[in-house]
């Protein structure tokens, strides 16, 4: 349980006398949080009955954006601690905690075409490569990666988010895609993964926050603790997240 | 080559339905009322109106032939039109307009501009080569139409009232202009207008139409001796009357009747000249004019040297006279007078069947 | 003095209706604000260094010439198509010419997944494409200009359509009675009678590829230096520094500032009027 | 037979030049191609649960509602600019003209980005709108419509004024000598004179609002239910499911060859033509 | 209420600088050659087209005084014109395009309606009500213009042309209708006219406007009597020569003489009618005739019940004969004949000093 500090107790709905939070919440996430936050939030609809989440993912960039232009929201969920920054500098966050933490992949067409075995196949002449694009964090990974490798790699696409970069793997238009493991894992069969080797692959950390304005402080008090309580980060590590 | 038209063609609720020739060298003017159909049938020797049915000839060549499958296109047809609206070309220059024609059938640009200012020169249009069709008045953007048209060289030539918006002086000069042109011209030129005199000053044949149908044609004296509807006996300035000619009198549908010696017995119309009518003050004596009758004075109005008279009546008629009758009689609206005619004036010719 | 106030009254009883001005004016500023805050907001003393840090320059020549091969592109293909639908009849032409225009209600995103299904790699005629010009059209510069093409040619097409349905057919009659061939026709009298309609379209078409930006993204792939526009790099950098973005927009102003105020007022103006 | 041989003769001598056809019949091949393949794409097995899953329906419904009220805010406002910026005349008019078309070439996003500055919460207005209007606009559905009306409405007012431009002024001059107000030379005259060109003009307008994204998706926000439009939507699905974004093209399409195919012939034949 | 309009206004580099009036029900006829300003004037008036100087006056009301900062735009005028190009709303059925002005003018709907059906009929128009502008051949769209301007009951009424597309027979009708509702409106009329004969017969007045300046005017009788330039002239069918007179006799420049008793001394312009004229195959002996010369055929045309010759030779004349003189004399193009003109048909008077 959890003492209501919401700035607004007539305005919540969710500030009941017993504490239990009641309501809906609308978390902002990575758009690479997609499969876990879904798993998540059904969960704790079940452990707080008639309690709604909405998720909203996205690039983290796009989201610290939208916070910061006072889109309402309770719940920030980033995939890199420099958007996080943006936002609790902005005063629009409480307190964030890193939650996880995710490394690369390389992704390719399930039959992968230019048969790409290691990082260095990215670089080879004709292999069309997607990317994030380096505004958001798995394109800032993405790049840390490549420079770890001394590759340089032209990137034939460079996406607006992972999820995007992904697609077009998946579609079969680009020979190969750096994303995250969750996503390869996440996507099944519908791409083939190609590890990266550890001493060049680096990881982004997430960090996630209630927000300043939420309108039910409770209930996104309850989601961020569910995050970092033992069944959340369960379903964390099992869609391929690393401890942060 | 001899241009002939000889069929029919529906527009809307209208139907035009006309068998027409023109001969090599023949200029033929077609007259009629409004909507008569006049420039429909300038459309349809233009090739912009396909025939629904019937044939146009132009000398051996069939150019439209709905039966036997032949449509020429206005281009291969080397027709000359001037359109009752001109239809300049808003963006090229009167020059430029001009040289359209020549240009368009091959002739290089130089060559074509030279024969476009020989025609402006030609037409006294020198001056406004380098203006653009929203720079003309009405009447010269007209003579320039009639410079674009001529400039082509063209086969037979179709123009649609072409001097209506010009002032009498320019249209007296451009009416010598044409009637050169059109005496030089080998083929045959179909012209529309309203105009009874132009009509009678440019064409050597006269087609009337009326309600999408021919009602009369002929020579011009034939069309002016002879009138066979009352929009041409208006036309030619003539009075006009139907009726039942028996033994040398006319019975007037509606009342009187004209003493005309000639007059072949049966369904007849009598003429007579405006000119051919005498006005008097009171009854006349029984003088040699055999057709008195009594009218009155509707409106006087002067026509040159002489005054027109409308008269109401029995036998409504149009008296000309001289401006000192008018003072002598004392001709105003309202006045009683008699009117008498010499029966050898009075034309009475067999009506048309209809 | 005198010529001014003469000036004035020449459209005396045909001038302005005063229900037009209070919306009209509503519209200016409307119109104009977001705008004016844009530039209000650029960090002006930053400028080197975002121009520097950004890739501006390249995304800007890349901007402009794709959206001018667009346009070129619109313009050669577009207006006779245009021609076609507003003059040519056959039973069914409503749906032909509801079908062609429908990428101009087609979301660029969906444009974008459209073009990869038709000319991608697994696309329709994908494979045709790689054997005739033999490389895959997504993520390259042609990619761009295809993609631009397929939004922007449809505003050209209803523009110009619109204006060759209500050009004066008189003319083009006299012109073939002056034995001018349909061609002569189409190129001497019907194109420069609807000159206005065609330059207001390629404006319009223009601009709607120049600001491009869902379709360019997927198909093209926003590769700095390649595929990357200007919008797609705003797109970017407004992720990454939001405070620089503002300043993007000036060039595009300045370009649309000199395109639509020099060329607005010497060429939309009809021949046909007085 | 003969009826229909007749009819094809009609247009006869100025018919079809043959100049136009190829790259008409290359335009036609050019934007069908993609609307087939993403047709062809559809999985049609899966629509059902598609537009269960997704949220289509409401985003549909939103995109409609705004796409049709930003089209009308552009009439409403639009038009009345359109008049002035064809008639009236001071010094500057250039100028003025090029501004307020400015967003015509500007990327969507930037647009987005301008209308932050403009009535964000720390946009120059952005006080002053709060305190009229009870509420911060940008991520609410107003604010959907305020970013396509600011997107769309300069399609409608360059297409409209090059109409207030052509349109005969002689009728309007026959208008006044008969005792009819400016106004009402405005509404009765000039509006119907030009109504073919407001007709293509609206359509132009309501298609870029239709399928406006960028704008609408920063300033909008894109939260399912309130201001997800179709476009927008479009984007979370193809980065979720690529392959079921095809399918939300399907009911834009439908509205498209509706609205297009229905509308087109009976509203866009001018009064003026024989 | 007097119409005065005194001023002057460029268009483009044209320049129109008139003193014209028309008095309470007078019809004034403004005649003129293409571009001389006629439609000018009118729009002068209309207020379509403010002027650069001087005042418009109507009545005791300034209109137009840009000196005194007065400007009244058309809609206050209540001034009906009908253009020359007839300017009807596509739009509108042609019903409603006659109610355009009475509810413009804030009658309702349904009056407006019935008047506008009144004009329709008085027009005979009737059936046509129901039609658009563009399903009207082109004398009916001009028709419906007249009853447009005409249902406004205006206290101006301006007319350019407003019968130039009209057919004989209609013209004649609506002549007569327009010669009845102008003689019943109590307000003054200008009407812009190529026709002279619509001209006299319409106009209580006749204003001749040249290159954007009044060269004459004055009523029917003293223009027909005494044209002061060669465009008038030829507008009412006179030969014109410009002389100089002494003791009787008109030295013409350019050659031959005329005996004129009644001359005035000096610079003179001679008028001389066609009819006035008589053709002799030989030179004919000295009779009461005093002026006869030589003179070549150059072209004849029928006119009526007359013919029109054509000569040139020293002293150029048009004169009219019978057709039997035509037959009798064999005249045809090329014939040589003497001319002979009575002394006392030649109109002599001082020539207006330029
Ligand atoms: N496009 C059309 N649709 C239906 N009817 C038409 C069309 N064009 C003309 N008409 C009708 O055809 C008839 C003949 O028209 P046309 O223009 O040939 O007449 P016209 O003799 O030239 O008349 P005017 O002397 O007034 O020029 C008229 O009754 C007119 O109303
Ligand atoms: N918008 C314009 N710009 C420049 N010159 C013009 C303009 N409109 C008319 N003019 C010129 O003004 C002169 C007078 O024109 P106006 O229309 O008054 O002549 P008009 O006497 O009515 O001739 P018409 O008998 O041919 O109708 C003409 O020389 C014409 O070329
Ligand atoms: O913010 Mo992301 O999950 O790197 O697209
Ligand atoms: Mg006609
Ligand atoms: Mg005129």
């Amino acid at each position: 349980g959890c003492g209501s500090d919401s700035d607004d107790a007539g305005s919540s709905p969710s500030a009941t006398t017993t504490g239990k939070p009641t309501g809906s919440i609308t978390v902002f996430a990575a758009a690479s949080l997609t499969e876990a936050f879904g798993t998540i939030k059904k969960q704790v609809e079940a452990e707080y009955p008639g309690t709604t989440v909405n998720l909203q993912l996205g690039a983290s960039s796009d989201l610290a954006t939208q916070i910061t232009q006072g889109k309402p929201a309770d719940v920030f969920a980033s995939a890199s601690t420099k958007n996080m920054t943006s936002v609790t500098d902005a005063k629009d966050a409480d307190k964030p905690r890193n939650f996880v933490s995710n490394t690369l992949e390389i992704a390719t067409p399930p039959k992968n075409p230019a048969t790409i075995t290691t990082l260095a196949d990215l670089a080879k002449p004709g292999v069309k490569v997607a990317v994030c694009d380096a505004a958001v964090p798995c394109g800032a990974v993405a790049k840390t990666v490549l420079a770890n490798a001394k590759l340089t790699v032209k990137p034939a696409a460079s996406l607006q988010d992972v999820k995007s970069t992904l697609a077009v793997v998946e579609s079969g238009e680009a020979d190969a895609g750096l994303v995250y493991v969750t996503d390869v894992r996440a996507a099944g069969s519908k791409v083939h993964g190609v590890e990266i080797a550890d001493d060049v692959n680096a990881s982004t950390t997430y960090p996630i926050a209630t927000l300043t304005h939420a309108k039910n402080k409770p209930l996104a008090k309850a989601f961020v603790q569910y995050v970092l309580s033992a069944p959340g980060q369960q379903v964390l590590r099992s869609d391929g997240f690393s401890a942060p | 080559m001899t241009l002939r038209v000889d069929g029919h063609v529906r527009r809307g609720g209208f139907e035009l339905r006309v068998d027409v020739a023109a001969d090599p060298g023949e200029v033929v003017a077609v007259l009629g009322p409004n909507g008569a159909g006049k420039s429909t049938l300038l459309r349809v020797v233009a090739g912009l109106q396909p025939l629904d049915g019937g044939t146009v000839r132009v000398g051996s060549t069939v150019v439209d032939d709905i039966a036997g499958g032949v449509y020429l296109p206005p281009q291969r047809r080397r027709i000359g039109v001037v359109f009752q609206d001109h239809r300049l070309f808003a963006h090229l220059r009167v020059v430029d307009n001009v040289a359209f024609g020549p240009r368009s059938r091959g002739v290089g640009r130089s060559a074509a501009r030279s024969t476009a200012t020989d025609w402006l020169a030609r037409l006294s249009l020198d001056e406004l080569g380098r203006r653009y069709p929203r720079q003309l008045s009405g009447g010269q953007a007209q003579r320039v139409a009639l410079a674009r048209a001529l400039a082509c060289d063209p086969a037979v030539l179709l123009l649609d009232e072409p001097l209506a918006a010009l002032d009498v002086q320019t249209r007296a000069e451009v009416q010598g202009e044409l009637r050169e042109h059109l005496g030089a011209f080998a083929g045959p030129t179909l012209l529309v207008t309203h105009d009874p005199i132009e009509a009678l000053l440019l064409a050597t044949r006269i087609v009337v139409l009326e309600r999408g149908g021919v009602v009369q044609q002929g020579t011009p004296a034939e069309i002016t001796g002879r009138p066979l509807t009352p929009y041409v006996a208006r036309l030619v300035g003539m009075n006009l009357y139907e009726g039942t000619a028996s033994a040398g009198v006319v019975a007037i549908t509606g009342g009187g009747s004209l003493v005309a010696p000639a007059a072949p017995d049966g369904a007849v119309l009598a003429a007579l000249r405006p000119s051919a009518i005498t006005v008097h003050g009171a009854a006349p004596g029984p003088a040699s004019a055999r057709n008195r009758w009594r009218a009155t004075v509707a409106a006087l109005a002067p026509l040159g040297d002489r005054v027109r008279v409308t008269t109401v009546g029995e036998l409504a008629a149009t008296v000309d006279v001289t401006a000192a009758a008018v003072a002598e009689l004392g001709l105003a609206p309202g006045r009683e007078v008699w009117l008498s005619a010499k029966a050898t004036d009075v034309s009475a010719y067999p009506a048309p069947s209809r | 003095m005198i010529g001014t106030r003469s000036r004035a009254r020449r459209a005396a009883g045909t001038g302005t209706p005063l229900v037009v001005v209070p919306p009209a004016v509503l519209a200016v500023l409307f119109l104009l604000l977001p705008t004016l805050a844009l530039v209000v907001r650029v960090p002006w003393s930053d400028l080197g260094r975002i121009y520097r840090d950004q890739q501006v320059w390249p995304a800007l020549r890349l901007s402009l010439e794709s959206s001018l091969e667009a346009t070129a592109a619109s313009l050669v293909f577009g207006v006779p198509l245009a021609w076609l639908l507003a003059r040519f009849r056959f039973p069914g032409m409503a749906v032909a010419r509801a079908i062609v225009t429908i990428p101009l209600v087609l979301p660029p995103v969906i444009g974008g997944v459209a073009l990869f299904d038709a000319f991608g790699r697994a696309g329709i005629v994908g494979g045709e494409f790689r054997s005739v010009f033999g490389f895959d059209l997504p993520f390259t510069y042609p990619a761009i200009v295809v993609a631009q093409t397929f939004v922007a040619m449809p505003f050209l097409v209803v523009t110009v359509e619109g204006a060759f349905r209500i050009a004066d057919r008189g003319v083009e009659e006299a012109a073939a009675t002056l034995g001018a061939s349909r061609t002569r026709i189409f190129l001497r009298v019907t194109l420069p009678l609807v000159a206005p309609a065609i330059v207001a379209g390629a404006v319009l078409c223009w601009a709607r590829a120049l600001g491009e930006f869902g379709a360019t993204l997927l198909f093209g792939g926003n590769s700095p230096e390649v595929t990357q526009t200007l919008p797609t790099l705003v797109l970017t950098v407004f992720a990454d520094q939001p405070a620089d973005a503002p300043a993007l927009g000036l060039p595009l102003i300045a370009v649309a500032l000199v395109v639509l105020g020099l060329l607005r007022d010497r060429w939309l103006r009809p021949v046909a009027a007085s």
